[in-house]
């Protein structure tokens, strides 16, 4: 093995060496500095392997041939050479990344950054206080240095106030490090450990000056502001050195002074560690400059490592593996964004949807941001939920609602930055120049994050127990996205025929989740036909189709909590990107994104409450949560947010109506059953009929009433086609809610019996609706009109499925409205259930419009030559539709089984629901769907019959042939009667329909920019008020300590 | 017994109501007529009108489900019909109430507004929308107290279906709903009015201003299918509002006498009381009916 | 305690001169002003850690013709502190130069020296 | 059509009704003939009578159930409302008012008809269906009355609509509408009244003398 | 009245100054001066109603008279401009940015005497008559009656009478 010392060595005397070099000559200094750092990569890493390959014993390097009190020492161990090799692999490809602008300069750039990458390791092995001064200002010399090099002056202003405010700091840690030394008599970590540190007197003040100083270093909120400063104006591949390195080896210092304090910092730690997370977090979202975003993102995410630190003794031997996971996510994609900041040169994160116009970039973008956010797969999303449990079980409840609060508020600005890049206005003149050796870093970053995820995940407690094949799949399909949409669609299809074959044995004898299985698996491969329509690549949007219903699978399949949460933060993920590909879809994705993330933060949160006391992750810990009203309420309020109840419902219209025309159906008539899964599993580990949840209950079934009311009738007012049917789903949802919340087998057949109705009859009026939007290329109803004539079939769709969701017999949507009566006047919620009825009548004005103002009236000149939406999307309503008529003929052949299963297990072992043959019948009534629609049919083609004798000689006349008062109708337009169709009913009723609730949002919202905005002004931009944070905070930190 | 047999008793019910439901509104004509000190219409002149609209000579079709929509409308009335136990006791009456219960009546009245909404919207003509969207509109407002009343009668005779109901108003007139729970009643024969359109709940028709409403662009046979659906929908629904509030009926007579009573109750308050906009009538619908389903829920639940 | 001894009037005068130097730092706003703010700071600490290093009636660690070799260790104050300072001062005079180039681009680039003029970022 | 007549529809083709170009949603050009487009161009066929029986008790239903198109067209119109007041109360006759040209039978025209309203009344009667009734009122139908100098009013209505039944009198108290609407039925019932198959027969004709004077015409010949 | 008078005729050249029915006062003026002279009333005599403006074919003169009478509510005060303009391409300029009602008379005027009013909001747009092609019928040169007969097949039989003479006749047949 090489010695370390060497890394010292190599790096100190290739900068010297540089810098005897000439300007001309800065080509060999490039390649002498190259060389420099791999080597520093080679011994770092050989190390590194050393260690993990059993190695133990840790390497102490004596400098000046004397033993530590009298010469200064360096160590090497699992974790210095661990965090050496990071550092050195980012130097390496920092310097890559670097390369041509330090051409540019000469040789000086070289020289800097090689000694800041000496300062760096030495910081990290260095066993010598004084020794931790001296390379710290060396390693800030070398920053200032390099910040030098940026011809902007106000790049060199933020260096002069960097300069000054390292310099405060460093001299506190100079005092502290002279008082340490007088009271200790030695400067050596080690010696000074072994010692008896308690009977040391005095040496407290000293210790407390030298953390402070570090963790100053590590620029806690609000002492901050020079650092941001920074961030903002240094060069984008400077400004990744400071955040993953230099931060890097500040953190790992602290790690390692932490002991020599007598004084428990943890608390303090924490604190300091929280306050920044929250508070840079927040102050992030008022910010529109991407590198400073970055910054603020940085703080906040040292913050959380600070915290973990913090938590170190508390986290016993899951400690490692959390700041691991959490520490290497913002490593990598920290430098990584960086870098791709440098590539992209815009200030404003509004100008960098210029990144659209290189899809590696955007994925690598994308990549970085979700791992910052720790989604699942990403490596921070195993350590979270790791430290989100221990804290459960350690009962720290405001420590888990405080992170997950920051993480919410990162989630927050990343989601709107993501969405800009992804979505944000076209920049027209700006075309990306990519040199190979900007974008080889983040590109091998991207590819240590995967290896990361795939270590960390095999690492974790329970990542073994997921089933990966689906994110396999999802890779293989980024890779394979060159291919045409077609071919990918085939692959995508059959593979879920593949997987719905391999799991039916498995939950077989399920029904439940048979009956879900069903409708994700059968759903999904019927959208899918949808898109055969689309020519050419549809770039990026079977990933993550595929990962939206790996994520439903993975909700059916989680056999525990981790699981299940892991699909569900899957589905979210890959939901989100879905409606994100949308025309217009911006705003609504993120909102859709940030409800998504807050009802998934509760959730987690609910787990965690119920995760206490227990020590699996088992499904059925719920059961059995020691603060159940807590928990439950946490779960549901999550779930509600997915399945969009009334005062969270707002994100779903906008998200629904402007995603693509295939994409509308799966999120609608699919997505949204994830949340109603969610819900159905939480109430039946809640405990069925025994449950002691009455309040919970009786509150979720108003909810489900108001929300089932209030959707529908917004649904009537809208003259957006598609936001039509997106409120009519927010309206049915309720319906949903509502039955479950009964927890009686009639009223969770009921709930069962409208799911599958919901999802047959939303999808086929989603996939008719889109495909006639795709082809008349407008949402508006009233610019529509007549299109019978041209579009039969989706006609006949559109009208199966209004019939089907109004509840008319003989067709299955009577089935879900039957079973409702019996289910509410057994339960006796008789003033919901009236409610709930009040708005299924309501469903028949926007029925009508909707099939009215798009089918009948009168035909437009535009649209004369329309042609019938593409086969590929007839073939999936007419399984539909089969599907319907099969349900509506013999609702018995999965009612049947279902109740059975309901009253046989343990759920709700009354059933009060009895068949023979055909009809169903209650203690209340009889319905006997088959008959109906057998009298109903043949009844029905007599009366055709003969009124078309009768009338059999029928002229057929034209659009205008109607009687309007001896006049002729003027034109179409003004002569087709849909445009806010229902303004006498708004008269009304219009009250209810007030935006109640988005002016709730909006006023959340506003406030939170505003305290986000008015907060960040203390960051004056003058470097002496940054020094007086810097006092204030060591006084407060102190005053509080002593 | 013999399905030959009950299609038998089906149509032979069919064609009594159907001439039933055209002489009751020809006598209301009448009455109307004499109140107003005219002499009137011939009783007869319902049929004579069916069978001039069944004659004209001519037709137009503006499309398929212009078409369709006279059938749906018919299949409609119809269908409610052959839902409906018509005589109390008798299996020969009680037409194919077997497949279904009291809300199968109350959704599939539905089916022919559906329909005739659908037909209307074909013929292109803006004031057919307008009066379906008025219609609809009033239409959602007269089914909550209706389904109060329904709830109500649930919870009271503890079953949906209507020969029980009827059978449990068996035994005396104060048996009946109408005196034991006399609060579902008022909702219910509130909510009535609406859902027959008279005055002054007829603005979905509103003959002068919009012509005639969603059948503005129907005429002959399409009109005469409509017409002959009328007379037997109001029979029905008279007869339906007969079984769930008023006892039933034992014998044609007595179903003859109650659903003329029923139905005239509508055109009584009609002919005194002028007409309601749409924006009017919802809120009064939820206001006096509203209120009297939830006090009858209320005591039933306090019981 | 009869007198002041020499480390007293140090550590004072260090712990002094370490108040003036943040006050000159934080309230002037000149420029090269902050600079000497901060090199009294760093004077001052140097005069700490040789106040700590002092121990009385001792020489000066330069072992020469006056200090017993053998005894040096009895006779000589503790090095160390002495070390550190030379380093601190080598270090200090680093970033005060740095500082002072610093100036002299924003002097040249901004004409200017108030650090108040240097606000364009923040926020 | 020659040269000459169709400059002249041209020249009162109204914008809204002119050949015109629009852009469909696939950027593809739709070329749009309102008049073919927008209306049916077909003529109206005669209708045969059944024989008979049949159709004797067809003509007596249809004489027993007279719907008139609430139209009023002059200042007689004036005189049409009383008719279903109590006094006289035509319901008894079997007569009604219907707002829809559709589903009614009769048509009065009741009194002068300037050109403009000419077209109006045109229109609606051909909006009628077969079989249909014109009863005209007052001099002014007859022979123009007062108007019989006028520019734009025109003498006699039958050169334009087959007219079943005209009521002299300027106007015509409602006794004689009354007793005009009996003969009405004795036509019918007669067998007599087929104004409509008349009218079809007779088209061309009657659409030359209408178009004489009504120039801006602006839709097909006949009006479904 | 008499200050106004002196002060326009001072101003625009106006003659025939007389009095009408009603005290309406009422002059001429020569066609070029009558939009500056009506906006002079208006805006500075408080003129600020146009109560008609009216056509007459003086067939004989080969002229129109157009009339313009306006209103001053404060005073209670009308006033009415006569201007006479050429038979033959008769055209006026156009008063509806005075006031935009102007609009419509002229419209009607131009559709019954012809005169044009070049800028008029939607002047050439029909007015009471669809599709006429004949002479406008309120010239006097236009033949209502032999138009009739033309056009609108008069019944044959008709007998016409002189009403004054007719009910002297029927009335008083001693006389």
């Amino acid at each position: 093995m090489v010695n370390p010392i060497y890394i010292i060595a190599i790096l100190l005397g290739s900068a010297f060496l540089i810098g005897l070099f000439q300007k001309k000559e800065k080509g060999l200094a490039g390649i002498l500095s190259v060389l420099a750092l791999a080597f520093a990569v080679f011994v770092s890493v050989s190390w590194f392997i050393h260690f993990t390959s059993g190695q133990q014993e840790v390497l102490q390097i004596f400098t000046g041939g004397a033993r530590p009190p009298f010469a200064i020492n360096l160590q090497m161990g699992l974790e210095e050479s661990l965090f050496t090799m990071v550092i050195n692999v980012l130097g390496l490809l920092g310097f890559i990344y670097l390369y041509r602008d330090f051409r540019e300069e000469g040789i000086k750039g070289s020289v800097i950054f090689l000694v800041l990458m000496m300062a760096m390791n030495v910081l990290i092995m260095t066993r010598d206080i004084f020794n931790i001064f001296v390379f710290l200002e060396v390693a800030s010399i070398a920053t200032a240095g390099l910040l030098y090099l940026k011809k902007d002056f106000r790049s060199s202003a933020a260096g002069f106030k960097y300069l000054i405010a390292v310099g405060v700091i460093s001299s506190f840690l100079l005092i502290g490090i002279g008082f340490f030394y007088l009271h200790s008599g030695t400067l050596n970590i080690d010696t000074y450990l072994q010692s008896n540190p308690t009977a040391v007197k005095g040496i407290s003040m000293a210790i407390f000056l030298i953390l402070i100083a570090i963790i100053l270093e590590l620029k806690p909120f609000p002492a901050n502001g020079w650092a941001l400063d920074v961030y903002q104006a240094a060069h984008p591949g400077i400004s990744a050195m400071i955040s993953s390195g230099t931060a890097t080896a500040s953190i790992y210092l602290l790690y390692k002074l932490l002991p020599l304090s007598s004084n428990d910092w943890t608390p303090y730690l924490i604190a300091i560690g929280l306050i920044t997370f929250v508070g840079s977090n927040i102050l992030g979202i008022a910010q529109k400059n991407g590198n400073r975003l970055l910054g603020y993102s940085s703080i906040g995410q040292i913050g959380f490592m600070l915290t973990i630190l913090g938590l170190a003794p508390r986290l016993g031997e899951h400690f490692h593996f959390i700041f691991l996971s959490i520490f290497i996510s913002h490593f990598l994609a920290k430098a990584g964004l960086f870098w791709i900041s440098g590539i992209v040169q815009k200030q404003n994160i509004k100008e960098w949807s210029v990144l659209r116009k290189n899809s590696l970039l955007l994925f690598m973008f994308g990549f970085f941001i979700l791992t910052l956010i720790g989604f699942p797969p990403f490596p921070s999303f195993y350590g979270k939920w790791q430290l989100i449990m221990e804290l459960a079980q350690q009962r720290f409840f405001i420590l888990i609602v405080a992170i997950l609060a920051g993480s919410f508020f990162e989630g927050l600005y990343l989601f709107r930055w993501f969405g800009k890049v992804m979505k944000g206005e076209e920049e027209k003149e700006n075309s990306l120049v990519i040199k190979w050796e900007k974008i080889l870093p983040p590109v091998l970053f991207t590819i240590f994050a995967v290896i990361a995820s795939y270590f960390l995940n095999n690492a974790s407690e329970y990542g073994h127990s997921l089933n990966l094949i689906p994110i396999y799949f999802i890779i293989l399909l980024f890779l394979l996205d060159f291919l045409p949409a077609w071919i990918k669609n085939s692959l995508v299809i059959t593979a879920m025929v593949i997987y719905s074959v391999r799991l039916y044995p498995l939950i077989a004898d399920d029904s439940l989740r048979l009956i879900f299985a069903g409708i994700f698996m059968l759903g999904g491969i019927l959208t899918l036909f949808a898109g055969y329509s689309i020519k050419g690549k549809r770039a990026g949007f079977f990933p993550f189709a595929v990962m939206m219903y790996a994520g439903l699978m993975g909700l059916i399949e989680a056999e525990n909590l981790f699981q299940f949460f892991f699909s569900w933060e899957l589905m979210t993920l890959g939901s989100y990107i879905l409606i994100l590909r949308g025309k217009k879809s911006l705003i609504h994705a993120f909102n859709y994104m940030l409800f998504s993330l807050g009802g998934a933060y509760l959730i987690f949160i609910g787990i965690a409450l119920s995760y206490f006391g227990h020590h699996s992750m088992d499904l059925n810990i719920l059961s059995s949560s020691t603060m159940p009203g807590w928990s439950y309420s946490l779960l549901a309020i999550g779930f509600l947010t997915k399945t969009a109840a009334l005062g969270l419902h707002i994100w779903l219209p906008g998200a629904h109506a402007e995603a693509e025309s295939d994409v509308s159906p799966m999120v609608s008539g699919i997505l949204l059953k994830g949340g109603v899964f969610g819900l159905i599993l939480l109430f039946l580990l809640m405990g069925a009929e025994q449950s002691e949840q009455h309040t919970l209950l009786y509150v979720l079934g108003w909810l489900g009433a108001l929300t089932a009311l209030v959707g529908n009738l917004l649904a009537v007012f809208q003259e957006d086609a598609k936001r039509l049917l997106a409120y009519s789903s927010v309206g049915n949802l309720g319906y949903i809610l509502f039955a479950l919340a009964f927890m009686t087998n009639v009223g969770w057949l009921t709930a069962l019996t409208y799911s599958i109705n919901h999802f047959l009859f939303k999808t086929l009026l989603f996939l008719a609706i889109g495909g006639v939007v795709m082809r008349v290329k407008t949402h508006k109803m009233y610019e529509m009109g007549g299109l019978i004539k041209q579009m039969p079939w989706s006609f006949i769709a559109v009208l199966i499925g209004i019939i089907t969701l109004a509840g008319i017999p003989p067709l299955a949507g009577y089935a879900g409205k039957w079973l409702f009566y019996n289910a509410v006047i057994t339960k006796g919620w008789y003033f919901q259930g009236a409610l709930v009825f009040f708005s299924g009548t309501i469903a028949f004005l926007y029925c009508f419009k909707l099939i009215y103002s798009i089918f009948l009236g009168q035909p437009k000149d535009k649209f004369r030559k329309v042609k019938e939406v593409p086969i590929w999307y007839i073939i999936p309503q007419a399984v539909l539709i089969i599907g319907i008529m099969i349900f509506s003929a013999r609702p018995d052949l999965i009612l049947k089984p279902l109740g059975n299963m309901l009253a046989q297990s343990n759920y709700f072992p009354t059933d009060p629901l009895s068949w023979e043959n055909v009809t169903a019948s209650t203690n209340l009534g009889y319905w006997s769907g088959y008959k109906i629609m057998l009298v109903i049919g043949v009844m029905f083609v007599i009366l055709l019959l003969w009124l078309m004798l009768m009338s059999r000689k029928a002229q057929k006349i034209k659009q205008f042939n109607i009687v309007y008062a001896g006049e002729r109708p003027f034109k179409p337009e003004t002569t087709h009667f849909s445009h806010n169709m229902f303004s006498h009913y708004y008269k009304a009723l219009g009250f209810l329909s007030l935006p109640l609730a988005t002016g709730f949002w909006n006023g959340v919202n506003s406030v939170t920019h505003q305290v986000a905005d008015s907060t960040r002004r203390i960051y004056t931009g003058n470097g002496q008020t940054y020094i007086i944070h810097i006092l204030i905070y060591i006084l407060i930190v102190y005053m509080l300590m002593f | 017994m013999n399905i030959f047999l009950k299609i038998l008793f089906v149509l032979l019910g069919l064609f009594i109501v159907l001439n039933w439901g055209l002489i009751m509104s020809g006598i209301i004509r009448k009455i109307i007529a004499r109140v107003g000190m005219r002499r009137g219409i011939k009783v007869y002149q319902p049929y004579i009108n069916l069978i001039k609209n069944y004659s004209l000579r001519s037709q137009l079709t503006h499309g398929v489900m212009f078409y369709l929509g006279p059938v749906f409308r018919l299949s409609g009335g119809v269908g409610i019909f052959l839902f409906m136990p018509l005589i109390y006791g008798s299996e020969y009456w009680s037409n194919f109430s077997f497949t279904g219960d009291l809300i199968l009546i109350a959704y599939f009245m539905f089916f022919g507004m559906l329909g005739m909404a659908l037909g209307a919207g074909e013929g292109g003509h803006p004031y057919s929308g307008i009066g379906v969207a008025r219609g609809l509109a009033q239409f959602t407002a007269v089914e909550v107290p209706f389904t109060l009343a329904i709830i109500a009668l649930a919870i009271q005779y503890k079953t949906l279906s209507i020969s029980e109901i009827v059978a449990a108003q068996q035994g005396g007139i104060m048996h009946w709903t109408l005196f034991t729970n006399p609060l579902a009643t008022i909702a219910a024969m509130l909510s009535f009015l609406g859902a027959m359109g008279h005055s002054p709940f007829n603005v979905v028709m509103a003959p002068q201003e919009n012509p005639i409403g969603p059948p503005t662009e129907y005429h002959g046979t399409f009109l005469g299918v409509l017409q002959t659906n009328r007379a037997i929908l109001h029979v029905v629904e008279a007869v339906l509002y007969m079984n769930l509030f008023f006892g039933g009926a034992g014998n044609w007579g007595v179903l003859i006498l109650k659903s003329f009573l029923i139905y005239f109750w509508a055109v009584f308050v009609g002919m005194v009381f002028p007409r309601f906009r749409v924006d009017q009538s919802i809120p009064w619908l939820l206001k006096i009916p509203l209120v009297s389903g939830i006090l009858a829920i209320v005591l039933l639940m306090i019981k | 305690m009869k007198y002041l001894g020499l480390e007293y009037i140090t550590v004072i005068a260090g712990f002094l001169l370490l108040i003036v130097g943040l006050w000159g730092i934080i309230s002037q706003k000149n420029i090269i002003k902050m600079i000497i703010s901060f090199s009294i700071i760093d004077t001052s600490i140097h005069l700490l850690l040789v106040a700590i290093g002092f121990i009385r009636n001792r020489t000066a660690p330069i072992i020469d013709s006056s200090v017993d070799k053998l005894k040096a260790a009895d006779q000589i104050t503790d090095p160390l502190p002495q070390a550190l300072v030379l380093t601190a001062i080598v270090i200090g005079i680093g970033i005060t130069g740095l500082m002072l180039t610093y100036a002299l681009k924003l002097y040249r680039q901004n004409k200017s020296l108030e650090i108040n003029q240097y606000k364009s970022l923040k926020w | 059509m020659s040269d000459k007549q169709q400059n002249q529809e041209d020249k009162f083709l109204a914008p809204e009704n002119r050949k015109h170009t629009v852009i469909g949603p696939e950027g593809e050009e739709i070329h749009v003939d309102p008049l073919n487009d927008y209306f049916c161009q077909d003529l109206p066929k005669v209708e045969a009578p059944y024989k008979g029986i049949l159709e004797k008790f067809l003509n007596w239903a249809r004489a027993e159930s007279l719907w008139v198109l609430a139209f009023g067209t002059g200042c007689g119109s004036i005189e049409l409302p009383p008719l279903f007041s109590p006094r006289f109360d035509a319901y008894r006759f079997g007569v009604a008012m219907r707002p829809t040209p559709r589903q009614s039978g009769v048509l009065i025209i009741s009194g002068y008809l300037s050109v403009k309203t000419l077209k109006r009344v045109i229109r609606s009667y051909e909006q009628m269906q077969n079989p249909k009734y014109v009863i005209a009122l007052g001099s002014c139908t007859i022979n123009g009355g007062m108007y019989w100098d006028s520019y734009n009013t025109i003498n006699r209505l039958d050169q334009y609509l087959p007219v079943d039944i005209y009521i002299a009198g300027y106007m015509p108290r409602p006794e004689s509408i009354l007793s005009g609407f009996n003969k009405l039925k004795e036509r019918i019932k007669n067998g007599d009244a087929e104004g409509a198959n008349d009218y079809a027969e007779k088209l061309d004709w009657y659409k030359a003398n209408q178009k004489k004077i009504i120039k801006d015409w602006n839709m097909p010949s006949y009006n479904w | 009245m008499k200050e106004i008078i002196d002060h326009l005729k001072k101003r625009f050249p106006v003659y025939e100054i007389g009095e009408g029915p009603n005290g309406v006062i009422l002059m001429s003026v020569e066609a070029a001066k009558l939009v500056p002279m009506l906006t002079s009333l208006k805006t500075n005599h408080g003129y600020g109603i146009l109560v008609i403006l009216s056509a007459v074919d003086w067939l004989e003169d080969c002229k129109f008279q157009l009339t313009y009478i306006i209103n001053n509510p404060d005073e209670k005060r009308d006033l009415g401009i006569r201007v006479f303009i050429k038979r033959e391409d008769a055209e006026m300029e156009s008063i509806h940015s005075l006031w935009e009602h102007a609009a419509t008379f002229q419209r009607e005027i131009k559709e019954m005497f012809g005169i044009n009013f070049p800028g008029s909001p939607r002047v050439d747009e029909p007015f009471l008559l669809e599709g006429w092609d004949n002479l406008p019928p309120m010239r006097r040169d236009f033949d209502t009656k032999q138009y009739s007969e033309d056009t609108y097949f008069p019944r044959p039989g008709r007998e016409t009478n002189d009403p004054a003479e007719y009910m002297k006749q029927k009335l008083y047949p001693d006389e």
